[in-house]
């Protein structure tokens, strides 16, 4: 008992509705932000031989992540919730990233060498 | 039992004689895949003898009857260590070596004869540069390194030789290329190994390889009219390329004279180097692969060109090393009736019309 | 005592099958049917498994029968490509997947962390439904013709090339693959929220360990495959997707999605199996397994490291060569924890107090043949030998050495080792044993003229093959009969000692494990009150001095 | 055959055993059972992670082979509408947060009305989400029913996508890639609406038992374990919208 008690005497965190309200404003802002910033052409960085960076899927997508964050942290209480929970959502998001990053690892080396 | 039945013993004759552990070492490729192959089943014998030996001595020396009151061990962190350090360099050699074999094995050498083999629906088409066609089998010269250029039609199969420790798979969509050298004369097993539907265990073949006179006289008594080449050129021709790949200084292609291995800047910027599979790859999606400062008007001949029709283009095109065979091409084009140059710039875009109104 | 085992049982006159447990506290058939207990579900499960695994080995049969002769004259070769897609189908997904995990795993980790039962067991009873529907489809596709993609479905042949039942066979593996991930998911969350008093990380069974890993594999793992074969479905249907090449998708990003899960999903099969076997071993040599934190760790470590390595099964399949670089490095890590948890089992022996009941047999047999199936699978990793040895019957043999040589001989070793605590009743020892050496003998001669047949070049999925190779075919069938022996005797004895069976009493092996600490078959909430674990995993001392004092207050 | 010291602490434990009516038997207190069932939402939703990355794998790759074609294909989706829902969608979001408020407050009243403001808010996506699709369904972009091209080889032809796009024509075999657009197009807000729906009639179920107050007894796992799958198909639609619209507007 001694572990789980140590996990659940913090009583349930509960987030108070002026949180919710303010998430809701910043997420708002952030789609539209991420509307307008997509009819502005950002331009491109070769930042290598053959390989350029767009900015413009970049920066939609950091917006992305941080509306992501902020639903997970705060709509899903994450930001109270135990360790464990924390981890999970980590975890989930590495294998996730691996998935990805894995596949890609095979199909950006294609051009390199004869196959 | 005064006699072995004749069916038993004919058996028995059978396994005694040719019983082999291994195929036959018919590719330059083999000893040294071989070296490692053993080197690996060395390492294994000895990983498993350890673990038998330990399991046996240790049952034998402190079973029950002889140890009847077990003495507890907590582990011991310097033979953890051992048993992850010795694995795991084991492993890391094996890994080396094999990285150096495989990277050999899928590049080709620059001087390969290059060979064209088409996966299809239960049957392996090999087309030789010459112009010979074989199904389900490869002759080739022994001595002389041979590069493969596989292609399916349809499902994933794979060309396998196990003589020479070769496999490469034939996927729709793409060239896979693989290399070999032989060194032995005879004749060898062809598989598919990739399962590719009811007939998967018939699409199996022999690869002859020939002396160099042998290897001769077979080019000679099995050419079947034109060379690759050639079929290329007449595809070329009925397909009007030439409509835009002409040597006129208003051409709307780019001219194709020894593109082949070129370095080419595409519209979209990037630099690559014109290869078998650049050229199929612009063939059948040509949109992505336009060079710099042409128009994006060459419509698909997905569908209308087989892998073999493709590769005879592509034959034809590494083979233009001047303008000269264009130049005539064009011109007995342009002798034959429905090419008239008036008609085929409509006739073009009619086409890409056509192709596209459902 | 006789020292030759370690066997207890109380008096047979005398001894009698406690009134009250888990099976006779309700009868009738909705008391099974929507029960919420474990221990019932487990008991569905057991049932059902060997239901499906004597279909696919029936299966197995008729395949190396057919490899008796080099021309397919047994069935025409549609027959047998069906015939090989079903076998790895049900083993694969109904019986390698599920078994250990979802029978021993459901019955036993609620008892060894000192638990009531599961966390979610509405959601145990769904995964046991979940398998059945799909086992249903599954039976319904073999009745209606069958399908012939062989288990990995390779587009586009599944997509584009055949007209079998592959729709149904890919809503069977979804429905089937819901069930392990419902069952990996109470895994996860019992052992981390259910766990006794005093019952630290540390202090838990490898077992429960083992299983833990291999449930972060089924959560993790078996969505991906869910979407790759709703993409397939989708292509067959619809005509158009990710993976046609004439259409522009890419064949091989299939084989990735495909190999991401069915890498791991070898994991979540042998993961289960080595539990068994740290816990059978630890009994029958009275020690704690050697190098308790390098195994439980190793066990982890196998779950991370799976998720990189799945496209060692793709090296010749037109992957950059400097990818197959990156995967078979990573496929060498992979390897080294199983060498680890070798080398810990050989070590607990040392200074034990070894006895050879049939689990033990079985634990032996599992470290003999799964050492050969390892040390065969990093030939597959090395990128220089699988040009070669890919594709072959080296990989059949690999393959099988580890799952039926590995996983199905922990099963079989758990089954006995925990039937006593299961039904109340102990099996046969001598019959067992010759099973278990009869199973072993029957392997050997089944699986290893296939790694040399593989090594001759002898590809896969051959309903015909060259002359040349058909005596180590007949070689491999006569194995093959010795080995359905082999498998057919324990069902025969073990449901021949529920009725005859001596009566095992609470511990009949004097193991530490907490559910030997209750009454077999146990109560239906386990234990009387809940047990406070006060002692180290494995810990036989405190065995001993318990035992001492129950002998005194008796007296 | 218990040991001494389980038997003192099952009596001790007996007395303070105040059984709240809807703890589950196996489970010890309350606060175990609630992170139980935290724990399990959260690991079913890494399950849906998983499951939706398979679809971002193929998207990402696709997209990086034929650019051009999903440049002009998503042209055609109508910015107005996806913006709209993604704003309904988060709104949603919020209500539901204040319902899991609600329901920790135990005031009935507020959680019923922010529930049944989820309902319409999940229904409204729906319905933008059907207009989207009869568009696509009336310019036959519906991949594999006779999918026609001609609104990417000339654009002319589509008057008021060229009005503000003025794309350029496409080869044809670059415009017939866009059917593979539509392709992951539906196949990932197909699966999304999938859950909303799935989430809708939940919510449906949630509404009836939360008037029958329910959920207002302090047990308030159902509604927050629900807000959890609600919140995460919000924010797959986050990463969708900007991956499928938002493709180079300029």
């Amino acid at each position: 008992m001694s572990e789980i008690q140590a996990e659940s005497h913090h009583e349930h965190h509960i987030v108070s509705p002026r949180v919710y309200l303010s998430i809701l404003g910043v997420l708002f802002v952030a789609t539209g932000l991420t509307v307008w910033m997509s009819f502005i052409d950002l331009g491109e960085w070769h930042f290598a031989p053959g390989l350029t960076i767009f900015w413009n899927p970049v920066v939609a997508l950091a917006i992305a992540c941080t509306k992501a964050v902020l639903v997970v942290l705060f709509f899903m209480h994450v930001k109270y919730s135990t360790k464990l929970t924390k981890l999970t959502v980590v975890a989930g998001i590495f294998v996730f990233l691996a998935l990805m990053g894995m596949t890609l690892c095979d199909y950006f080396s294609r051009a390199w060498g004869r196959w | 039992m005064s006699h072995i039945s004749p069916v038993l013993w004919q058996f028995l004759v059978k396994w005694m004689t040719n019983f082999a552990l291994y195929p036959p070492e018919a590719s330059t490729i083999a000893p040294q895949m071989d070296a490692l192959y053993f080197f690996m089943v060395l390492v294994s014998l000895i990983g498993l003898t350890i673990v038998i030996l330990l399991i046996v001595s240790f049952s034998i020396l402190y079973s029950r009857k002889r140890h009847p009151k077990a003495v507890q061990i907590e582990g011991s962190t310097l033979l953890e260590a051992t048993w992850t350090i010795i694995p795991l360099g084991l492993f890391l050699i094996m890994f080396v070596w094999g990285a150096l074999i495989y990277f050999r094995v899928f590049t080709p050498p620059a001087n390969a004869m290059n060979i064209y083999v088409v996966g299809k629906q239960w049957m392996w088409k090999a087309e030789h540069p010459g112009g010979q066609h074989e199904i389900n089998s490869l002759h080739i010269p022994v001595d002389q390194p041979i590069q493969l250029t596989l292609i399916s039609q349809d499902v994933f199969h794979s060309f396998s030789i196990p003589a020479f420790r070769v496999k490469r798979e034939a996927i729709p969509g793409r060239y896979t290329t693989v290399w070999f050298q032989a060194t032995a004369t005879g004749t060898y097993h062809l598989f598919c190994t990739q399962y590719c539907g009811t007939n998967h265990s018939a699409m199996i073949g022999d690869v002859v390889v020939l002396s160099a006179d042998d290897y001769k006289k077979w080019l000679a008594s099995s050419t079947s009219g034109d060379s690759l080449a050639q079929n290329g050129e007449r595809l070329f021709a009925s397909l009007s390329c030439a409509a835009c790949h002409n040597t006129r200084p208003d051409a709307r292609g780019p001219s194709l004279a020894n593109v082949y291995g070129s370095k080419l800047t595409l519209s979209s910027g990037e630099q690559i180097t014109a290869d078998d599979a650049y050229l199929r790859e612009a063939i059948l999606n040509p949109s992505q692969h336009i060079t710099q400062g042409y128009a994006p008007i060459m419509p698909t001949y997905q569908g209308q060109v087989s892998e073999e029709g493709v590769i005879a283009l592509v034959e034809y095109i590494k083979h233009l090393d001047s303008d000269y065979r264009i130049q005539q091409t064009t011109t007995t084009t342009d002798l034959l009736p429905e090419s008239q140059p008036t008609a085929k710039p409509a006739a073009t875009k009619q086409a890409a019309q056509g192709k596209v109104n459902p | 005592m006789s020292t030759s085992t370690i066997v207890s049982l109380p008096d047979q006159s005398t001894a009698r099958i406690p009134k009250m447990n888990y099976l006779t506290k309700e009868n009738g058939l909705l008391s099974w049917l929507l029960t919420s207990d474990h221990k019932r579900i487990a008991t569905l499960y057991l049932i059902s498994i060997t239901f499906f695994f004597f279909i696919g080995g029936a299966l197995a049969g008729l395949i190396r029968l057919e490899l008796l002769t080099p021309q397919s004259d047994l069935m025409a070769a549609d027959t047998y490509n069906k015939v090989f897609t079903m076998h790895g189908v049900i083993m694969v997904f109904f019986f390698l997947v599920p078994s250990v995990p979802a029978t021993l795993g459901n019955f036993f980790i609620p008892m060894m962390i000192g638990a009531k039962d599961l966390a979610l067991p509405k959601i145990n009873l769904l995964s046991w439904y979940l398998y059945i529907v799909a086992g249903f489809m599954a039976i319904f596709t073999m009745a209606a013709g069958g399908v012939d993609t062989g288990w990995t479905f390779t587009t586009p042949l599944s997509t584009h090339y055949l007209n079998t039942h592959v729709i149904s066979t890919g809503l069977a593996i979804f429905v089937a693959g819901f069930s392990s991930i419902f069952t990996g998911l109470n895994f996860i969350v019992t052992i981390h929220k259910m766990r006794c008093p005093g019952m630290t990380w540390f202090r838990l069974p490898l077992f429960v360990w083992a299983h833990y890993a291999a449930s972060i594999l089924m959560v993790l793992g078996t969505p991906v495959l869910a979407i790759t074969l709703v993409l397939v479905v989708l292509e067959r249907t619809v005509h158009i997707g990710v993976f046609d090449p004439a259409l522009g998708g890419d064949p091989l990003l299939f084989q990735h999605l495909f190999w991401f899960y069915s890498h791991p999903a070898v994991y979540i099969m042998i993961l289960p199996g080595m539990g068994v076997i740290s816990e059978v071993i630890s009994t029958f040599s009275r020690k704690r397994v050697f190098g308790y934190t390098a195994v439980a760790f190793s066990s982890v470590a196998i779950a991370v490291f799976g998720f990189f390595v799945w496209a060692h099964h793709m090296f010749i399949m037109g992957i950059s060569n400097y990818a197959a670089l990156v995967f078979s490095l990573l496929t060498m890590l992979v390897a080294v924890p199983s060498a680890i948890k070798i080398f810990n089992w050989a070590f607990t022996l040392y200074k034990g107090s070894i006895t050879f009941e049939t689990p033990m047999l079985y634990a032996f047999g599992f470290m003999g043949l799964f050492t050969i199936g390892g040390m065969t699978g990093v030939f597959l990793g090395t990128t220089g030998t699988d040009i070669h040895l890919t594709e072959t019957y080296f990989i059949v043999a690999h393959f099988h050495f580890v799952m039926v040589g590995g996983m199905l001989m922990a099963f079989l070793s758990g089954i006995h080792f925990w039937w006593p605590k299961w039904t109340g009743r102990m099996y046969p020892e001598k019959i067992s044993q010759f099973a278990a050496v009869v199973t072993f003998i029957g392997f050997c001669f089944t699986f290893f003229p296939q790694f040399i047949l593989g090594t001759l070049g002898m590809p896969r999925r051959y309903a015909a093959y060259p002359p040349e190779f058909q005596v180590l075919n007949v070689f491999s069938t006569a194995g093959a009969t010795i080995l359905g022996v082999g498998y057919l005797l324990p069902i025969l004895y073990l449901t021949w000692s529920l009725k005859y069976g001596e009566i095992a009493g609470d511990n009949p092996w004097q193991a530490t494990g907490l559910e030997w600490q209750t009454q077999s078959p146990p109560l239906t909430e386990n234990f009387t009150e809940l047990p406070i674990m006060d002692h180290e995993a494995y810990d036989y001392e405190w065995l001993e001095n318990k035992q001492a004092k129950e002998v005194a207050s008796v007296q | 055959m218990s040991n001494s010291s389980t038997i003192a602490n099952g009596a001790a434990a007996e007395e303070h055993h105040a059984h709240p009516a809807y703890q589950r038997h196996h489970f010890e207190t309350i606060e175990q059972q609630f992170d139980a069932t935290n724990f399990a939402m959260w690991l079913f939703l890494l399950t849906e992670v998983m499951f939706f990355g398979g679809l971002f794998t193929a998207y990402l790759i696709m997209r990086n082979w034929y650019y051009p074609a999903f440049v002009e294909a998503s042209h055609q989706l109508n910015i107005g509408w996806g913006t709209a829902n993604t704003g309904v969608l988060i709104l949603s979001s919020f209500t539901m947060a204040m319902g899991v408020w609600n329901a920790e407050m135990k005031r009935k009243g507020g959680l019923v009305l922010c529930l049944v403001l989820t309902f319409i808010l999940g229904l409204c996506f729906l319905g933008i989400k059907s207009i989207e699709y009869h568009e696509k369904w009336e310019k036959h972009h519906i991949p594999g029913l006779h999918y026609s091209v001609s609104s990417f080889v000339n654009p002319a032809s589509d008057p008021e996508v060229f009005a503000e796009y003025h794309d350029k024509p496409l080869a044809p075999d670059m415009a017939a890639k866009t059917e593979m657009y539509f392709f992951l197009y539906f196949a990932m807000t197909g699966m999304h609406a999938l859950h909303m729906i799935i989430g809708i009639c939940l919510l449906g179920y949630l509404i009836v038992r939360a008037n029958a107050g329910d959920y207002t007894t302090g047990h308030v796992t159902y509604i927050e374990n629900f807000g959890l799958y609600w919140h995460f198909v919000d924010v797959i639609w986050i990463f969708l919208f900007p991956l499928l619209y938002l493709i180079s507007r300029y």
